[in-house]
């Protein structure tokens, strides 16, 4: 098995070209940042090659941007890798994951409704768990949100 | 033969949490399935972003009703992995002694409901009686049977009274006969034997590629435990097993937990035997910016938390990821192929939990179908086959 | 005939001198556990009305309104029983030794209706600015700052008036034969701004 | 009183609901039915479908999915039926208030008859908020 320094020096030498920023932020936490167009690669050769367990994307809307943190942990030396990517907030649109493992299916759904990043390549987008009532364009997790229901009670209602 | 579709729920008397299930049989085999949940939607995750570090872990409790311990350990890890700082000890043997109660607890409520589910409700009685001593256990410990109330970013909200804790003992020690018992007759039982041992086969290929976690992964072989592989609270300190079975099947993941059980147990006891004095809380007072991440290997399988705090008293973004979302879209593995009596048993194998799935969005992913009739019906051979080998047949 | 089992016999025989395991419980009243958290309660004795659960509550379980008009000003004090989730924060940020608010153990707390039976409600007196009428805090808060800080509490004259009056060294006639100076705003209980705009003329 | 609901105060039979709870009142409500509190000596029966039941268990913080069919289901069932409320999320929603998908709180949806606060309730809770319903319903 590979230790630590050799599984991010490996990553840094392969992935020259598409690593932005590398945060070594403690023994069991690296966030690195890469291009938007490299995710497939690199997050798939993570998953398959280092063996690593994917554990969620998370998306973020930073205001400025809108971010999506892949998070894969290799049990084996204990360490967590978050990868970042940063998209655009006007148009954010990144490649899917899905064809590479399954486990993306569902979480690249769950940020396309409820942030309305764009997956190019999903087999299958539509809308989620949100009701059908819910209109069209409005993403409640983004962070200028604001309520759309006219009927909403937001006290307790008595 | 035409294919015909059963659908189950979304409340359903079998079920305890609104879910809808769509099964696609020929005949009496299941060829596909579909899950349809939100229905438990509560968008926690945007609550979370609305209440100060302090008042989201009550939101987060509330993600499910059998994690309450699980949801806030894992927050409150990402919170200090935010700072980042250590607890002290005594609030860690006190998390710690809280998560495995409720870990006894959750397996037996299993348990009981897997019996309840084979029509076997001797088991869902026993199993429930004995349950309610460990509740009263948690009564007992922080005031409430489920929702503890007791977790806080930097340390535990309240101690131990250690009074009671002699009265804590002798429940627990209470339960251990009735436990053992309960052992000879869940695993010694043929008429269980029969119905359990290779159905709803997992493979560990299949659970690598799902990437799904706890006992349902332990059950396959392979050897996950986030308290194994990077230890916190008071798991590196005390002594325990990691059980962890071969064949992937329903008996192998009931086996898996009902040795857990055992393995929880003594941790309680030791936790309690050895808990150390001192400080329960650091008081924190600030949260500076940052990125933190948080797990905790809660009764299915791990829990993930990412926190990102902007220097302010509300976290940024607060991102859940409960065991379920992973374990769910094993189903389509298990469950297609088999006849349509094992459909429920094998639904409730890796102990669902559709409120921590669902405090976001979560739907079954293809509404199309994967395979085509010839397909299914080679697939479903190869798996009859190898359930003939597996077990001896000819 | 199929003959008992020997663990069937006993579990019998236990049964008989044990009695049946289920509860008795509409019965027999049922009592929790001592650590039981279940409805918080204020003690108007100790309370304060200084908002701190307010403030800290997650589910909004706890409101206050404050009434000015019409004889004496009170701030009554609300606790929504049916959005309250008994989870203790108000009893451990209580600034009067967390006894303003308790925990009580009353779990037996089913009604018929929310506009009426849904809350409790204590009131505590407020003190309000002599000048502009504007609320100040509670009289007990006042009097709780001022015996806290102790001698400090004559930097504030706000502080130190209400903790004489308290006490009835001064009155209403000291209180007019001070005006007469001119000055007498300056020895009034005062809101922060009308304490600034005194001192300044 | 009328024939039926005196029939219906003898064995009340419930139907539960979960609108979007944690999960803590369904198990509670589960609770009922094993050993220790054991509802089924009063009569009570957890029944599968709405059509068979006096009792609606409702849980929950009522969101946009479940709400339509929370009043659905209140049209199908046989009248007299009697709506209980339990846990605080169905109350006023508790913790979930400002929640994006919780837009009203149960009583706005469908008319109820008692109300069960605590999160989760105790068993005995539950069981004694029924009781207190039928006593009223008896006494009027």
């Amino acid at each position: 098995m590979r230790t630590r320094e050799q599984v991010l020096k490996d990553l840094q030498t392969r992935f020259k070209d598409d690593i932005v920023d590398l945060l070594d932020k403690s023994p069991k936490r690296v966030y690195m940042e890469i291009k938007p167009e490299s995710i497939v690669r690199v997050g798939s050769y993570i998953f398959k090659d280092l063996e690593a367990r994917f554990n969620i994307a998370s998306g973020v809307d930073a205001r400025s941007h809108i971010e999506i943190l892949y998070h894969f942990s290799l049990e084996y030396i204990n360490l967590l890798i978050s990868l970042r990517v940063k998209l655009d907030r006007k148009k954010p649109v990144i490649d899917s994951l899905t064809t590479e493992f399954k486990a993306v299916n569902w979480i690249e759904r769950e940020m396309s409704e409820l942030l309305g990043i764009e997956f190019k390549g999903h087999p299958e987008m539509k809308r989620l768990l949100l009701p059908d009532e819910w209109p069209e364009g409005v993403y409640p997790l983004r962070t200028d949100y604001e309520e759309w229901d006219k009927n909403a009670i937001r006290d307790r209602g008595v | 033969m035409a294919k015909s579709v059963i659908p189950i729920g979304p409340w359903h008397p079998l079920q305890e949490e609104p879910e809808f299930f769509t099964l696609t049989v020929d005949g009496e085999t299941v060829v596909d399935m579909d899950v349809s949940i939100g229905y438990n939607h509560r968008g926690i995750e945007k609550l979370s972003e609305m209440k100060s570090f302090d008042q989201a872990t009550f939101v987060i409790e509330r993600i499910c009703g059998i994690c309450s311990t699980s949801h806030p350990f894992a927050y409150t890890r990402a919170v200090e992995d935010v700072i980042p700082v250590e607890v002290p000890d005594r609030a860690k043997y006190i998390r710690t002694i809280i998560a495995e109660t409720e870990r006894i607890h959750s397996h037996l409520l299993w348990l009981g409901l897997a019996g309840h589910f084979l029509g076997y409700n001797t088991i869902y009685h026993w199993v429930w009686k004995l349950r309610e001593e460990i509740l009263d256990v948690c009564e007992i410990l922080t005031g409430n049977r489920n929702n503890y109330a007791i977790f806080k970013p930097g340390g535990v909200r309240r101690d131990f009274n250690m009074d009671d804790i002699p009265l804590v003992l002798r429940k627990i020690d209470g339960i251990i006969p009735t436990v053992d018992r309960l052992k000879k007759a869940i695993l010694d039982d043929p008429v269980l034997h029969a119905r359990l041992k290779g159905i709803g086969i997992l493979t560990k290929e299949e659970v690598i590629d799902y990437s799904a976690l706890g006992p349902t992964a332990r059950a396959s072989g392979v050897a996950k435990d986030v308290r194994k592989d990077a230890p916190y609270g008071a798991y590196d300190r005390v002594d325990w097993d990691m059980i962890v079975t071969e064949n992937g099947d329903v008996f192998d993941k009931v086996v898996v937990r009902v040795l857990e059980t055992y393995e929880s147990i003594k941790i309680v006891k030791t936790c309690i035997a050895e808990l150390p004095g001192g400080e329960i809380d650091l008081n924190i007072k600030d949260i500076p910016p940052g990125e933190g991440i948080g797990a905790h290997e809660a009764p299915r399988g791990e829990t993930f938390h990412y926190i990102r705090s902007d220097g302010t008293n509300r976290p940024a973004r607060h991102k859940v990821r409960a065991p379920t979302f992973m374990n769910l879209p094993t189903y389509k593995a298990t469950v297609i192929g088999e006849t349509i009596s094992y459909a429920t048993i094998i639904l409730a194998a890796i102990d669902p939990c559709y409120c921590c799935t669902e405090r976001m969005a979560v739907r079954d992913v293809e509404g199309k179908r994967l395979f085509g009739g010839p397909d299914l019906v080679k697939l479903s051979q190869e798996k009859t086959a190898r359930m003939k080998r597996e077990m001896g047949m000819p | 005939m199929k003959l008992p089992k020997a663990r069937e016999l006993v579990e019998a025989i236990k049964a008989l001198i044990v009695g049946p395991y289920t509860s008795k419980f509409p019965y027999k009243p049922h009592v929790p556990y001592k650590s039981f958290r279940g409805q918080p309660k204020y003690d108007p004795d100790k309370c304060v009305g200084c908002l701190a659960c307010e403030q800290v509550c997650p589910a909004e379980a706890i409101g206050h309104e404050d009434i000015t008009d019409g004889g004496e000003a009170k701030r009554v004090m609300y606790h929504y029983t049916d959005t309250c989730i008994f989870c203790g924060t108000c009893e451990l940020a209580c600034i009067a030794d967390n006894e303003g608010i308790k925990l009580s153990n009353d779990w037996e707390l089913a009604f018929f209706d929310r506009k009426t039976e849904s809350f409790e409600t204590i009131d505590k007196e407020l003190q309000l600015c002599e000048i502009c009428g504007e609320v100040i805090a509670c009289k007990d808060h006042l009097r709780w700052i001022s015996e806290r800080i102790g001698e400090l509490s004559f930097s504030s004259p706000t502080l130190y008036y209400s903790k004489l009056k308290e006490l009835g060294v001064i009155d209403e006639n000291i209180v007019s034969a001070l005006r007469d100076s001119g000055r007498s705003d300056r020895f009034k209980i005062l809101c922060a701004r009308c304490r600034r705009e005194t001192t300044l003329t | 009183m009328s024939f039926a609901v005196n029939a219906m105060l003898k064995s009340p039979w419930v139907f539960h609901l979960s609108t979007g709870s944690c999960n803590n009142c369904d198990i509670e409500i589960l609770d009922c039915l094993t050993p220790r509190f054991d509802i089924e000596r009063f009569g009570m029966l957890l029944v599968g479908s709405i059509k068979h039941a006096d009792v609606l268990l409702v849980t929950g913080s009522c969101n946009r999915k479940s709400a339509g069919r929370l009043k659905t289901l209140y049209e199908q069932a046989p009248q007299p039926c009697v709506v209980v409320a339990i846990g605080e999320c169905s109350l006023s929603r508790g913790l979930f208030i400002h929640s994006y998908n919780c837009p009203v709180p149960l009583d706005k949806i469908i008319p109820v008859s008692v109300y069960i606060p605590g999160c989760p309730p105790k068993p005995e809770a539950i069981i004694g908020g029924v009781v207190k319903l039928i006593q009223k319903v008896k006494g009027t």
